[in-house]
């Protein structure tokens, strides 16, 4: 049972009382944490909340994004300057859900929840981290895998934005809106003179976490974008994946689909 | 255990709670402030009959610790409803005959709210998104689309009429 | 990838109120003193309109407006006894006992309003707007509120009374099954279209057509009510829910509205009804049930339509993409067979 | 999604030119689309429902629930809840009078086959064990997740058709076999005619097997009551049942005290679709209110609303038709299994429904059924929606398209075929009085311009055209 909720305003406060406690939780949107708490003995007994420490807003320099943390769906999706990663968001739950959950709290999502999170592994994000022994970076790839630490704060993502030609997203649902992904596919696609020079393909619904799938991607680059090669390429996608059998899809059904929807994604129909 | 004082202006009323760690709004609003027309209907997000709107945007009362929303502007369903009468969007509720049970109305409402607010023109698509995350078990849910989007009409022409 | 565009049908019926252990309501009418009428149940509105259509089904028998009737229900300190909400018994068994109340009451209004009057209460009528007035007459008639005034302060009486439906229980043969298990049956037939995409197994609900068959429709508004959310819920049931997606084994149950899958408002397409109407002797004004049977013709509808799309027969429920996909490998299978 | 357009596409008619001469009327309310008694109180959230109510000091309960699907409990410590602060007390099988119970008893419907808290053995995922009575909502699910349960597994049972083999474990000790008995009867039969002659004389038979799985009501409200104790000794029970007496008289019976004791106040709710008939929550609210002198408050979670109140039953459904050449249907037998979980709750009646729906709106002259009350370890099903008549309805519009399909004939020519009109007599005896199925499908093909050769045109539920 909750004992403590802190709502304060310096990070290092923030970070003192988070080594402090016995059993503590950040509590950013509280999309996550607070179903949790509110139905479950879940021991916590301090929530830290970051609502006050101006982890919020979004800044661009060039083609790099810096987002703060604590930044909302919501306004991640009205920022015109993203508006290229808008339908990222706006395919995630719904707008009041949206109006409170955090870009940061998205990397924790349970799979198959977290299509920002898939985006930004696509994008190669960068994850900035206050802990008690200071800042550090990891890449995105390395936070939706371990996390962090109990006592550490995602302070920040960082990422270039990649310019419209490059870049897709499709995220299938069960329903037209509000619905958790059977499979989510960002990816960066770089095509030069014809054929693929680089190609960066997170996938959403393919495995505990987010994951990019290496063997889709090398078998790509160096073929043109066409439904033809990214059948061929999106067809190695099992080295990669493990898809899970959940409430709205089988395994079986995710093996099945997940190179449609990679072809589909890539070059539509 | 350290209760502690926050401060809420309710409906344009000034409100002061003690409320224990980690006491959501919704409870707040209903047990404390006895405005029951915000309803619990989950504790997880996922029904959306808690909506409110907390500084201007619709959000989930069950997932916020009260803390977290000190000196907040909440506005409820009852901040909504005129003196001796209905606002247009609970007008055009009971005329189009899209409420049954009722009891995801009040959510409903907030978040259609927040959304004519934003938006004085919605589309059908924008009001369906709107709503993606209030589930209503009673309606199908065109009743309650074509609800918001003829009280949206209405207030534009009362907008108009008001600025001519 | 193709999309395989169909059409499907489905006729069914439905049977009004069961009686397989009793299945009795109770109503109490009374005026007030200034000629409003309480109507007293212990019947539950779950949002199905109940309290709606006790209140007409009073005022229609009172001749008075819906406005001057009250409903108050349900108090089991006050409220006459109801069976309870289910089995679409409402309309037909509440509707049934609040008529026989306020025609009893009626009986009273009019012999009150007969000693006011000074005439006959056989030739008295309502107007339906307040009104008792002597038949075939403009001018000679009195308000119900004096009617109400005169009975409790002048000629001490209770314009009041008291209704009952029940058809009583039936047991049902244990060798053939003969049995007389409800009042009346409803019918409906459903046309949906649908499309289905052949690589992912997902299907669209496109169009969803019904006719109805209800005896009456008391409120036709509150009808339409029931199709459109019935024909929601339908399309839910038929693609959806359930709480055992990998039933008989019990794993990965949901437990929240995010993992409990129901279409959401911009996943059902409009909805067309049309009602007709065959009054049943033994409902409310000839009205019958309809608020359970709404769910059921659009499930097979769309299961047929599948078929009809693309050759995938569906024989379980919901009818996810995955078994649409495993119907077609079934069908493209057989086909390769002969 | 933004092609959908609800309002400028959808349609409402009411068609009086069928049955005209049965359906003119001069009603001045009835038939008029009164506004709704209730619609204003809705849209300004005072409507009360029964969490409307506020009652200071009010106590919470959750339950602490079974973690396996069949088990015998060798030990319930409830010690450590008790530590939790906040928790007030932990209640158990024995602070329940009458333990054992089945709702329907009231219509005379046996025997007693459930607790209402655990004894010795849990039967389901999710049975409760134990109910923890706290000063809040959250030292009550804290006090639930620390009560001490040792489980002892048991086979388990989950198929409705394993059920019923001769060696399967038994999943409920009171009727001692894995289906409920009707009379004697394993099944509730249907007999009408004789369908091994019907199928001896057809053309084709069709034989398919139909499944559904367990559907959840989902109420936005979910399942739930607060019960204030009175100064007179009574208990107010303040529900959102669908049915107050019968509620009231069951709780009455588990409590074991005078009806006159208790008072339901309801009626207005949140959305039911069957799944606030069983009678869960007030009881042990109940129990908790005369043990501790305070209002108690129980309402399920999503959760518990979504996985442990009892869902619409799964159903598996054998259909077995005989049909002629020109589409006459001459034999239909159908076997249902119904998969009532642990405990009967209304499942037993449900399957009669069914019973009586079968072979749906034709008029087949021989037809038979068994449907199979069946016990396996899950979640007991009970009401829902369209109860015993649902799935039954997309086994038996499913069977009937596959048979037109493969036949080649239209579907509601067929249907059409085999309608069945006043004066013919069901399955179970009944004689069909004002059918009109014949005239929805008649109309069905006007409104989405699906030509009926006009022999099909002309029929008429109201008597038969002369051969």
């Amino acid at each position: 049972m909750l004992d403590r909720v802190d709502v304060p305003s310096d990070l290092n406060a923030a970070l003192e009382t988070l080594a402090g406690c016995r059993a503590g939780a950040i509590l950013s949107g509280g999309t996550l944490l607070m179903p949790e708490i509110n139905t479950r003995a879940t021991g916590l007994t301090t929530l830290v909340s970051l609502k006050k420490l101006d982890l919020a807003g979004i800044s661009v320099s060039g083609t790099r994004v810096t987002i703060g943390a604590t930044t909302t769906l919501d306004a991640f999706g009205r920022d015109e300057r993203l508006a290229l990663l808008k339908p990222v968001v706006e395919s995630i739950a719904s707008p009041p859900v949206r109006n409170m959950a955090s870009v940061a709290g998205n990397l924790f999502a349970a799979q198959p929840y977290g299509d920002l999170a898939v985006a930004l592994l696509a994008l190669d994000a960068e994850v900035e981290i206050a802990g008690p022994k200071g800042k550090r970076q990891a890449p995105v790839s390395e936070i939706v895998k371990k996390g962090v630490a109990a006592d550490e704060i995602v302070t920040a993502l960082t990422f270039d934005l990649p310019d419209g030609g490059s870049w897709f997203y499709a995220k299938t649902m069960r329903r037209n809106t509000n619905s958790a992904a059977i499979v989510c596919v960002a990816a960066r696609v770089q095509v030069e003179g014809g054929v693929v020079k680089s190609a960066s393909i997170a996938l959403g619904g393919a495995g505990p976490r987010p994951l990019r799938v290496p063997s889709v991607e090398a078998a790509l680059v160096g073929k043109p974008l066409d439904a033809e090669s990214v059948t061929a390429a999106a067809a190695k996608f099992e080295a990669d994946c493990e898809p899970f059998t959940d409430a709205y899809a089988s395994a079986w059904y995710r093996t099945r689909v997940i190179p449609v929807h990679i072809r589909r994604a890539l070059v539509g129909a | 255990m350290a209760s502690r004082i926050v401060t809420l202006l309710v409906n344009g009323t000034p409100q002061e709670v003690i409320v224990r760690p980690g006491t959501t709004l919704v409870s707040v609003l209903r047990d404390q402030l006895e405005l029951t027309g915000t309803k619990r209907g989950c504790a997880d997000g996922s029904c959306g009959a808690c909506s409110v709107v907390v500084d201007g945007k619709a959000v989930r009362s069950c997932l916020i610790p009260a803390e977290t929303v000190d000196e907040a502007e909440v506005t409820t369903v009852e901040g909504i409803t005129p003196v001796g009468g209905l606002g247009p969007l609970q007008e055009a509720l009971v005329e189009g005959f899209a409420t049954q049970c009722g009891f995801c109305n009040s959510g409903m409402l907030m978040v259609a709210t927040a959304l004519i607010a934003e938006n004085p023109d919605p589309s059908d698509a924008d009001i369906m998104r709107a709503i993606s995350g209030n589930v209503c078990r009673c309606t199908g849910y065109h009743p309650i689309i074509r609800a918001i989007r003829d009280a949206a009409a209405k207030m534009r022409g009362a907008q108009q009429i008001a600025a001519e | 990838m193709a999309k395989h565009f169909g059409r499907g049908f489905a006729a069914v019926n439905y049977p009004t109120g069961m009686n397989l252990g009793g299945d009795p309501s109770q109503a109490l009418v009374h005026a007030t003193p200034t000629g409003v009428f309480s109507v007293v149940l212990s019947s539950v509105d779950l949002g199905q309109g109940i309290k709606t259509i006790a209140a007409q089904c009073a005022a229609e028998v009172l001749g008075l407006p819906v406005e001057n009737v009250l409903v108050d229900t349900a108090d089991t300190d006050t409220g006459p006894h109801c069976m309870g909400t289910f089995a679409s018994r409402g309309t037909h068994r509440v509707g049934n006992a609040v008529i026989m109340a306020a025609r009893e009451a009626r009986e009273v209004m009019l012999e009150v309003a007969a000693e006011e009057m000074e005439v006959d209460a056989a030739d008295l009528e309502t107007d339906g707007t307040g009104f008792v007035k002597l038949k075939g007459s403009e001018e000679k008639k009195i308000s119900i509120m004096d009617v109400a005034l005169a009975a409790h302060f002048k000629q001490g009486r209770t314009i009041s009374g008291r209704g009952m439906f029940m058809k009583p229980r039936n047991y049902p043969d244990p060798e053939t099954g003969a049995m007389d298990p409800d009042s009346a049956q409803s019918h409906a037939c459903t046309v949906v279209d649908v499309s289905v995409d052949d690589e992912t197994g997902e299907v669209e609900v496109l169009k969803l057509q019904s006719v109805y068959e209800l005896g009456r429709a008391l409120n036709p508004a509150m009808v339409h009510q029931q199709i459109t959310g019935g024909a929601w819920m339908g399309i839910s049931h038929a693609l959806y829910e359930t709480t055992e997606p990998y039933y008989p084994d019990r794993s990965h149950g949901p437990v929240s509205f995010s993992d409990y899958l129901m279409p959401g408002p911009s996943d059902t397409p409009p909805v067309t009804s049309v009602v007709i109407e065959r009054p049943v002797a033994n409902g409310p004004f000839g009205g019958k049930g309809i608020g359970e049977m709404t769910a059921n013709s659009p499930i097979p509808a769309i299961a047929n339509a599948i078929f009809d799309a693309c050759g995938a027969r569906v024989e379980e429920l919901p009818i996810t993409p995955e078994r649409v996909l495993r119907a077609l490998d079934a069908a493209r299978e057989t086909a390769v067979e002969a | 999604m933004d092609d959908h357009i609800p309002s400028e596409t959808s349609g409402e008619t009411l068609d009086r030119s069928y049955f005209s001469d049965e359906n003119q009327h001069d009603f001045k309310v009835v038939g008029q689309p009164s506004p709704r008694l209730d619609a204003r109180g809705h849209v300004t959230g005072t409507t009360r429902y029964f969490e409307d109510n506020h009652f200071r000091g009010t106590l919470h309960i959750k339950v602490c629930r079974s973690k396996r699907h069949h088990a015998k409990l060798t030990r319930i410590d409830p010690a450590p809840a008790m530590n939790v602060p906040g928790v007030v007390r932990v209640l158990t099988a024995k602070d329940v009078p009458a333990n054992w119970y089945t709702v329907l008893r009231l219509i005379n419907v046996g025997p007693n086959d459930e607790p209402v808290l655990a004894e010795d053995s849990v039967r389901y995922l999710g049975e409760p064990i134990c109910a923890v009575v706290a000063e809040s909502e959250a030292a009550a699910i804290e006090g639930a997740s620390r009560v001490q349960v040792d489980y002892e597994d048991l086979p388990v049972v989950l198929d409705v058709e394993e059920a019923l083999k001769p060696d399967a474990q038994i999943v409920n000790p009171v009727h001692g076999k894995n289906y409920f008995e009707y009379e004697g009867h394993p099944f509730r039969r249907i007999r009408f005619g004789d369908v091994e002659k019907g199928f001896a004389e057809a053309d084709h038979i069709f034989e398919h097997r139909y499944q559904s799985r367990p559907i959840e009501q989902a109420p936005v409200e979910t399942t739930g009551c607060i019960v204030k104790p009175e100064g007179d000794g009574r208990l107010t029970i303040y529900s959102d049942t669908q049915a107050c007496f019968f509620t009231l008289d069951n709780t009455a019976l588990i409590l074991d005290v005078p009806t006159a004791k208790l008072r339901v106040v309801g009626g207005t709710v949140g959305g039911g679709f069957g799944g606030k008939v069983d009678v869960m929550v007030e009881p042990l609210a109940c129990i908790a209110a005369m043990l501790t002198n305070r209002p108690v408050k129980f309402v399920y979670d999503r959760a518990e609303e979504m996985q442990v109140s009892s869902p619409r039953a799964a159903e598996r459904i054998y259909i077995k038709d005989g049909v002629m050449k020109d589409g006459r249907i001459v034999a239909r037998k159908m076997t249902f299994y119904i998969d009532s979980g642990a405990y009967s709750r209304h499942t037993p009646y449900g399957v009669t429904k069914a019973s009586a729906h079968v072979p749906g709106p034709y008029s087949i002259p021989n037809v038979w059924a068994d449907c199979h009350c069946v016990y396996t370890n899950r979640t007991p099903s009970s009401a829902m929606r369209g109860f015993g008549v649902t799935i039954g309805d997309f086994a038996l519009e499913s069977q009937m398209d596959r048979i037109a399909k493969t036949l080649g004939l239209d579907p509601l020519i067929f249907r059409l075929k085999n309608a069945y009109r006043d004066g013919d007599t069901k399955a179970h005896r009944k004689k069909v009085e004002g059918a009109a199925l014949i005239e929805v499908i008649q109309r069905a093909a006007e409104l989405v311009g699906h030509d009926l050769p006009e022999e099909y045109r002309k029929m008429s539920s109201v008597k038969r055209e002369a051969k």
